[in-house]
């Protein structure tokens, strides 16, 4: 087991955010969460990555505690994390933001060479913007950016939150295969995703979260079928033809 | 979380206690007027110190309240029904602090007489107030030209010259001693530096010398390299500076390390070790500071220097500036007040109609306005490090 | 155990958790009322039983003090601009009446309004060229006035220069109140102008002026897009805190009758500054308390009992030799003010809101980042607490519910063609962001905007609201070119937006939120809201009536008193919306509405789209969810690289070729 | 010139901190002060004394190299020790800025004075120990040993500085942490030790320029610190606050023009000039000269 989280709690000043999470990520897996807006998904994972002081419960990585360990930290254990919004430095270049992703490893400058290299091989556009400031990117190559940075770390699990936000269709459906991809290349990947159909397609196995609780956990294959969750999460945009939303006719 | 909010209850009410005990403390010591002159009991009084004994120009405060602590420790020494007593409030010599402290003593019975306040500021500050309570008093060191006719009052006194004096002497020492043909003038846009300078400027442009170099330097500032090059490029004979001792050393300092080796002369500001200090020993060579006021020192003959001894011993330091003037104005008062004026009234009436008297600083003698009638004018030059005095302007320009 | 964020956890509810404060947020007004009666009659009663240097301390510092703190507080606590020159306000005050008074003879009284009026302008002299700075660039250069006030105090010859102004004539007596050389009355008179100062700030406060500040200080980009007129808003906080400023100078100098330059120094406004913070922002209780605490305490010190044994205790600590507790009382007041600010970082007393805001915020590793809203939010939220599963968005709204007459009657006027884009262009620098489009919006339509990322469609709302100026180009609104003008002209022109993340003001609640956009369509400002005019009153009734009925309209009636940032997401864009509507717009323009919702909130949120749509308002929309926009938009326009490539039905559109290879992709819209 | 060399190494400390904390680090101006006291103190140590000549050659150079090393490491940690006991405790709480805005003012004064309490409130001069030679003329104006080692140290700093932060892997720290320090946190950067740094560059500079201060001026006294700082944070955003060579530029460029001002202008209206320029130039350019930022303008 690469991540196994026991009953977490969470608080921000008297509000819980995480009401005892738990869940497990095993080695090779995409694991993804899925829920509706302020379930505590990125707060989940904003945990994990140690931005975020746990109240009680357990976290261990590769079998070690990581409660109380600083983010930074857990860079250099191999936990790496593409945060919601992507977090690009605007005023450094995609190089140099590349660059930041590897900053807690070692293994000097042919390490960081082999490395962007790996991540222009995935995302050839940036090897295009390569000296461009990170903040006149464009929104998709932003992400690719912000994932690529988190590859940069050499990451035995990468948390991904919300890649597909702001993308237009045709991006988005791209940004996935890449994820399915960089775990075929074995790395082990937790997911959160708005776009709940897309992430079920992609992942192994799926948490639901609901106001801080997981309340349900399968395989993503059984989620996708099941009839309350489609209700909920699923169809990730209105059909056309969605009889529920065609209230008084325009 | 029950006993933290307690504590914080309780934490709260205490802060509150404190605050409210502020304003409070002190309403109980108004009271303490144990002046009432008894038979043969002995009765305190107090004089009032005000003036900085912190603060930027804390020294010559500190020089003034050490000269009255000496006159008060030799009344207490000879004995007889009164004690005498200091009560201090410090000013920092900030006008804007001065009001609040005049709350203070003025309502407080047991002072008869304020000696101070030091600066001229400060004074403008308070006078109408000392008037309006018959409060007498004689101020060490407060020299602005204007400030008895600005605010005329008749609680008002001073032992030293004032400031238009002070540049009368200059300008005689100036002129028929030195002679130059052109001179700078720089000062700090204080009322006191300015307030000379303006007189010096007047006299000496009267007299005929050139006097078109003129420049103000920031006193918060260190550096004064605008004037200096100023100074440096008219080409003077002398630089006059009006302000304080601090400026004064360090101005004499950058213009000695431009190479300006001009004569250089500043007022009784100026009149202190600090500037020596802080024109660095080779920098302040030579410079010649004026004082309406006589410096005591052991080794000058008579009252001064019995003074100087006594001083010594007391405080366990050399008088400094105006401490002679501190000393002088606490033994009029003193002698008033064992002469039987033991109210304010009697006091105040006992100065104006005080005739002359033989202080240890000069013979002290008020005009109707306050002002002392003496008008000697002591130059003093840095020598070795040290200040010595040359003698009075009035011979030196003679001579 | 994770102990190290126990004692965190612990350390920030004994910092944060505040029986006094909270209890102060729970009390009615009623209640407040009469505390504050209680306070007042102690501060009336009590001083004339102490000495006569607790009266003096009570009138300057504590007093003077105190009304300084309430005029920065409007300058800093309310509009949140940092002004670390506060003190030149004072002087100009204090100057004025001393040269009417001294060189021109004047009266005291006959002073005052002169006193008031020429710190007013300078508030506005000041504000004028800088309030265009923001945060940090502006506390440099109120800083720099101040300085330069006082500088020109000094070599100004007809202001005394160093040597100051004296002979300032005290105020003719009043009501047998004698104003000579006793502090008393004139304690007095500064309690009355304290108390017209409360008067004054909370009916602002509870006007359309103070929720434009609090609009500003929250969210000023917001707030320009809801039509408030920062500038102008802006300038009205300097110029009434500047005003305070110049009464406290009035008062400062009729009573010492002696000023000088050096009594206006800029430590001076950094005291002032320290007692509205330590005090508690934006409190009026806070800034009293802190104010009195800054005044008073180092007056106690001064004479403490306790000064000697302190003294020895500090000289053996520092070294020094030090004679009295007055040489350590800055450096006493220095420690405390940092002890104060670690230990309790919000103020003393500090309003509601600022201590909530406090509460929430705070994690390790991150400067100061806020909590994500949303997690909150959900966790706050009553109702969604306890249901597993599906999540239902807070009702959907009742069809019944219309809008309110004066917004409907707006929109009822529009021209046939509402909005007409012709041939804009935008670019920044080199780079094209938009080029030649031109689109055309009919009345009562849902027009969609739609294209891939970066292809221009923010671009295009920022070019219509206002905050870009379009290179090129026109843009109509009804019949008249809006094209320059600034947001919140466009704004009342009848333009109304809602932003890509969500930017409510986030300490206001829901109600006061809508109201920022209602006051759009008012007119009161600071005179009328301080005299309590009719007009105002009137507004206020109405306003607030209208602003209900909007919260019923997108079906968040409940949530009228709950701060916006304890809103659910889906709330917090009907809110949004409502907001915007408020502003009594004949074009909403919704920027990616959808965004972040799950597909039972879209449902719900189509179904508000036409319901505003069916009231007669026209909604232009940018979307990526392909679904939502075929199902709600009667027309859709297609961006791409800054060009339209497509306009038309939303049917038509999908089918269009080049949108597919440009925006849609194979056939993968889901 | 030399006033301005010196603004612009204080107006460092502030930028960098600035850049990474959005802070105006009140204290800097004392931390200016006391990296003067500590070159005094060495200077002292080292056994000068007043009455000693100015030292020439190997001998100063290694007596300033002493000293210099001495300041910067008293004033750069100090300034971490401010930020431990100061700052740390209301960042971890996510104060609002005005709170710490206001603790620092309280540092400013407790450390003004404790120093007064300590040392008095009289100045202490310096021994000489840099020989104030001219060197030549230029343009009129007397080129002297003193003040250009003031501009050349101060010069050399500053571009050492920029360089660091540039092309360094802690450098690219400081800047990703100014840019976003939680997403800084995620790459590995260790926040805390990020802040400590900034503040340790910017104590260490301050008292490098409280070292050259002692030397030109030669004395030292509690409130030193106060106008050159807030010269120096004018300086800072003059020249586009956050920004390495803005505070350079705008040091520079403030020290110059008080002189023409106080030249032009009479001394008295120097300040009033100087704060004239700096509301023109925000009003042209909002965020001064260079623009803000530690990392968006690419050093």
């Amino acid at each position: 087991m690469l991540l196994e989280l026991s009953d977490v709690r969470v608080h921000y000043g008297k509000v819980e955010a995480l009401r005892g999470i738990s869940l497990t990520v095993d080695e090779g897996e995409i694991v993804t969460l899925i829920g509706g807006n302020g379930a505590g998904k990125s707060t989940t994972l904003k945990t994990i990555s140690g931005l975020r002081p746990v109240t009680s419960g357990t976290i261990h990585f590769e079998g070690r505690s990581v409660v109380d360990t600083p983010a930074h930290k857990l860079v250099e254990r191999g936990l790496s994390h593409a945060p919601e919004g992507r977090g690009i430095f605007p005023g450094m270049t995609v190089v140099e933001n590349l660059e930041m992703g590897a900053y807690a490893r070692k293994g000097g400058r042919s390490m960081v060479t082999a490395e962007l290299d790996r991540v222009y091989g995935l995302f050839p556009r940036l090897l295009e913007r390569r000296s461009q400031p990170g903040g006149t990117l464009s929104g998709g190559e932003q992400q690719m950016l912000a994932i690529g940075r988190a590859l940069m770390a050499g990451p035995k699990l990468l948390l991904l939150d919300e890649p597909s936000m702001g993308l237009a269709p045709m991006l988005v459906a791209q940004i996935f295969d890449i994820i399915t991809e960089i775990n075929r290349q074995g790395t082990t990947i937790l997911l959160v995703e708005q776009n709940a159909a897309q992430a079920l397609r992609r992942a192994h196995r799926a948490y639901v979260l609901e106001t801080g609780r997981i309340v349900r956990s399968d395989t993503a294959a059984a989620l996708l079928d099941d009839e309350s969750v489609k209700a909920a999460y699923l169809g990730g945009d209105i059909s056309p033809d969605d009889p529920e939303a065609s209230g008084t006719p325009g | 979380m029950p006993r933290n909010g307690l504590r914080r209850i309780v934490l709260v009410l205490m802060a509150a206690t404190l605050v409210l005990a502020a304003c409070g403390s002190d309403s109980n010591d108004t009271g303490t007027t144990d002046t009432t002159a008894g038979g043969g009991k002995k009765t305190t009084v107090n004089l009032a110190f005000v003036g900085p004994l912190t603060g930027p120009n804390a020294n010559l405060g500190i020089n003034i309240r050490d000269g009255m602590q000496v006159a008060v420790e030799e009344a207490n020494m000879k004995g007889g029904d009164i004690t005498f007593a200091i009560k201090e409030f410090d000013t920092q010599g900030d006008p804007a602090q001065a009001p609040g402290q005049k709350d203070k003593y003025i309502p407080d019975e047991s002072i008869l007489a304020v000696v101070g306040p030091t600066f001229s500021g400060e004074t403008r500050a308070v006078l109408p107030d000392l008037n309006e309570a018959k409060l007498v008093m004689i101020s060490a060191s407060a020299t602005n030209v204007a400030l008895p006719t600005d605010i005329p009052s008749d609680v008002f006194h001073r032992v030293i010259p004032d400031d238009g004096v002070q540049a009368a002497g200059i300008a005689d020492y100036v002129t028929k001693k030195l002679k130059p043909k052109k001179i700078a003038l720089v000062h700090d846009n204080t009322d006191y530096g300015k307030g000379l300078w303006e007189g010096v400027v007047k006299l000496l442009g009267d007299a005929g010398i050139d006097t078109s170099t003129q420049d103000a330097i920031d006193p918060k500032s260190q550096d004064y390299s605008v004037a200096v090059n100023k100074v440096k490029a008219a080409k003077v004979d002398m630089v006059f500076y009006g302000g304080y001792y601090n400026e004064a050393g360090r101005f004499k300092k950058q213009l000695a390390d431009a190479g300006v080796k001009s004569t250089f002369i500043s007022g009784d500001g100026s009149l202190d070790p600090g500037f020596v200090v802080s024109s660095g020993a080779p920098g302040g060579e030579g410079a010649l500071l004026t004082c309406p006021c006589r410096l005591a020192t052991p080794d000058i003959a008579g009252a001064p220097g019995d003074f100087a001894k006594k001083y010594a011993e007391i405080v366990k330091k050399e008088p400094g500036t105006y401490s002679s003037e501190g000393y002088d104005a606490a033994n009029i008062l003193i002698k008033g007040i064992n002469e039987g004026n033991t109210t304010r009234e009697k006091l105040l009436a006992y100065v104006e109609g005080l005739g002359s008297y033989e202080g240890i600083s000069k013979t002290i003698e008020f005009e109707k306005n306050g002002n002392v009638k003496a008008g000697d004018v002591f130059v003093y030059e840095v020598k070795g490090g040290k200040i010595t005095e040359l003698g009075k302007t009035s011979e030196l320009a003679a001579g | 155990m994770p102990t190290r964020a126990r004692a965190l956890d612990f350390r920030r509810r004994i910092a944060v958790v505040d029986p006094v404060a909270r209890l102060w947020g729970r009390l009615p007004v009623r209640a407040k009322v009469v505390v504050g009666a209680a306070v007042l009659a102690v501060a009336i009663a009590w001083p004339p039983h102490l000495s006569r240097y607790s009266q003096a301390v009570l009138f300057f510092p504590v007093g003077v003090y105190i009304l300084l703190a309430l005029g920065l507080n409007i300058v800093v606590g309310s509009a949140g601009l940092l002004d670390l020159g506060y003190v030149a306000f004072f002087a100009v005050g204090a100057y004025t009446t001393a040269v009417l008074t001294t060189t021109h003879g004047w009266t005291a009284w006959e002073a005052l309004p002169f006193a008031v009026i020429f710190a007013m302008v300078a508030g506005v002299v000041l504000g004028a060229p800088t309030l265009r700075l923001r945060g940090d660039y502006l506390a440099i250069v109120t800083l720099g006035f101040g300085e330069i006030v006082r500088i020109v105090a000094q070599n100004s010859g007809s202001l005394g220069e160093a040597r100051g102004i004296t002979g300032i004539a005290h105020p003719g007596s009043v009501a047998g109140a004698e104003f000579r050389l006793l502090p008393l009355p004139y304690y007095y008179l500064t309690l009355a102008a304290i108390g017209l100062a409360v008067v004054i700030i909370v009916r602002l406060g509870h006007s359309r002026v103070g929720r434009a500040w609090s609009a500003i200080r929250e969210d000023e980009d917001a707030a320009e897009a809801m039509g408030v007129h920062t500038f102008t808003m802006k300038l009205w906080a300097f110029a009434m805190g500047s005003s305070i400023g110049g009464l406290a100078g009035w008062i400062f100098a009729s009573k010492v009758g002696f000023i000088n330059p050096d009594n206006f120094p800029f430590f001076f406004s950094v005291i002032i500054l320290a007692a509205v913070v330590l005090g508690g922002m934006g409190s009026i209780p806070g800034v009293i308390a802190g104010a009195f605490a800054i005044g008073a305490l180092p007056e106690y010190l001064r004479d403490a009992a306790a000064g000697e044994w302190l003294t020895a205790r500090l000289n053996s600590l520092t070294g020094g030799e030090v004679r009295t507790i007055t040489e350590y009382r800055v450096l006493l007041f220095g420690a405390s003010l940092v002890a104060m600010m670690v230990f309790r970082p919000q103020g003393l007393l500090p309003s509601r809101r600022r201590a909530a805001e406090l509460a929430d915020a705070a994690p390790e590793h991150s400067l100061a980042a806020a909590p994500e809203a949303a997690v909150v939010a959900a966790a706050t939220a009553p109702a969604a607490a306890a249901e597993p599963v599906v999540v239902e968005a807070t009702g959907a709204a009742p069809d019944e519910v219309e809008l309110p007459a004066a917004i409907a009657d707006v929109a009822a006027t529009a021209a046939d063609v509402v909005l007409d884009l012709n041939d804009l262009t935008m670019r920044f620098g080199g780079v094209v962001a938009l080029s030649e489009v031109s689109i055309s919006v009919d009345r009562s339509q849902i027009f969609g905007i739609i294209g891939p990322n970066g292809a221009g469609k923010t671009t295009l709302f920022n070019c219509i609201t206002g905050v870009f100026h379009p290179t090129s180009g026109d843009i109509v609104l009804n019949g008249r070119s809006i094209v320059g003008k600034k947001p919140h002209l466009i704004t009342e022109a009848g333009i109304a937006r809602t932003f890509q993340n969500i930017r409510l003001f986030p300490e206001l609640t829901a109600l006061e939120n809508v109201l920022v956009g209602v006051d759009a369509r008012h007119g009161t400002s600071v005179p009328g809201a301080v005299l309590g005019l009719p007009r105002h009153r009137r507004e206020e009734r109405d306003g607030r009536r209208e602003a209900e009925r909007l919260l019923a309209y997108v079906g968040i009636q409940g949530r009228a008193g709950d701060a916006a940032r304890n809103l659910s997401y889906g709330d917090q864009r009907r809110l949004e919306i409502a907001r915007a509507i408020a502003t009594g717009p004949s074009i909403l323009l919704l920027d990616e509405p959808a965004a972040g919702m799950n597909p039972t909130e879209k449902r719900a949120l189509i179904r508000l789209i036409r319901q505003i749509r069916d009231s007669g308002l026209t909604v232009v929309l940018i979307e990526h969810d392909m679904g939502l926009v075929m199902n709600v938009c009667d027309r859709v326009a297609v961006l791409d690289f800054g060009q339209k490539i497509a306009d038309g039905p939303p049917a038509e559109v999908q089918a269009d070729e080049r949108v597919i290879e440009a925006y849609l992709g194979v056939a993968d819209a889901s | 010139m030399t006033a301005g060399a010196i603004y612009a190494l204080i107006a460092l400390g502030y930028t960098l901190v600035y850049g990474v904390l959005r802070l105006i680090n009140f204290a800097h101006s004392e931390i200016f002060m006391i990296g003067i006291f500590a070159s005094l103190f060495a200077i002292d140590g080292l056994g000068i004394d007043v009455t000693d000549s100015p030292k020439t050659g190997l001998t100063l150079a290694l007596t300033l190299g002493a000293v210099m090393v001495v300041a910067m490491l008293t004033s750069g940690f100090l300034a971490v020790a401010i930020e431990r006991i100061a700052y740390r405790p209301l960042r971890r709480r996510g104060a609002p800025r005005l709170a710490a805005l206001i603790t620092a003012i309280g540092v400013s004064l407790f450390l003004q004075e404790l120093f007064a309490a300590r040392y008095g409130r009289e100045f202490l001069g310096f021994p000489r120990v840099l020989e104030k030679r001219k060197l030549f003329t230029f343009q009129g104006a007397d080129v002297r040993s003193d003040k250009v080692l003031v501009i050349v140290a101060a010069v050399v700093l500053a571009l050492a500085l920029e360089r660091f932060v540039a092309r360094s892997r802690l450098g690219r720290g400081i800047r990703a942490t100014a840019q976003d320090a939680e997403t800084a946190a995620l790459m590995g950067v260790n926040i805390d030790r990020v802040v400590m740094l900034t503040f340790f560059l910017g104590g260490v500079l301050a008292g490098a320029a409280g070292t050259l201060y002692g030397v030109f001026f030669e004395s030292a006294r509690y409130d030193i610190g106060f106008l050159p700082g807030i010269k120096a944070f004018t300086a800072a955003v003059l020249g586009g606050i956050g920004n390495i060579r803005g505070a350079l530029l705008g040091g520079i460029l403030l020290g110059l023009l008080e002189k023409w001002g106080a030249t032009v202008l009479g001394g008295e209206w120097t300040d009033v000039f100087a704060f004239t320029v700096l509301v023109v130039v925000l009003m042209f350019r909002p965020t001064g000269l260079l623009g803000e930022s530690l990392g968006r303008s690419r050093a």
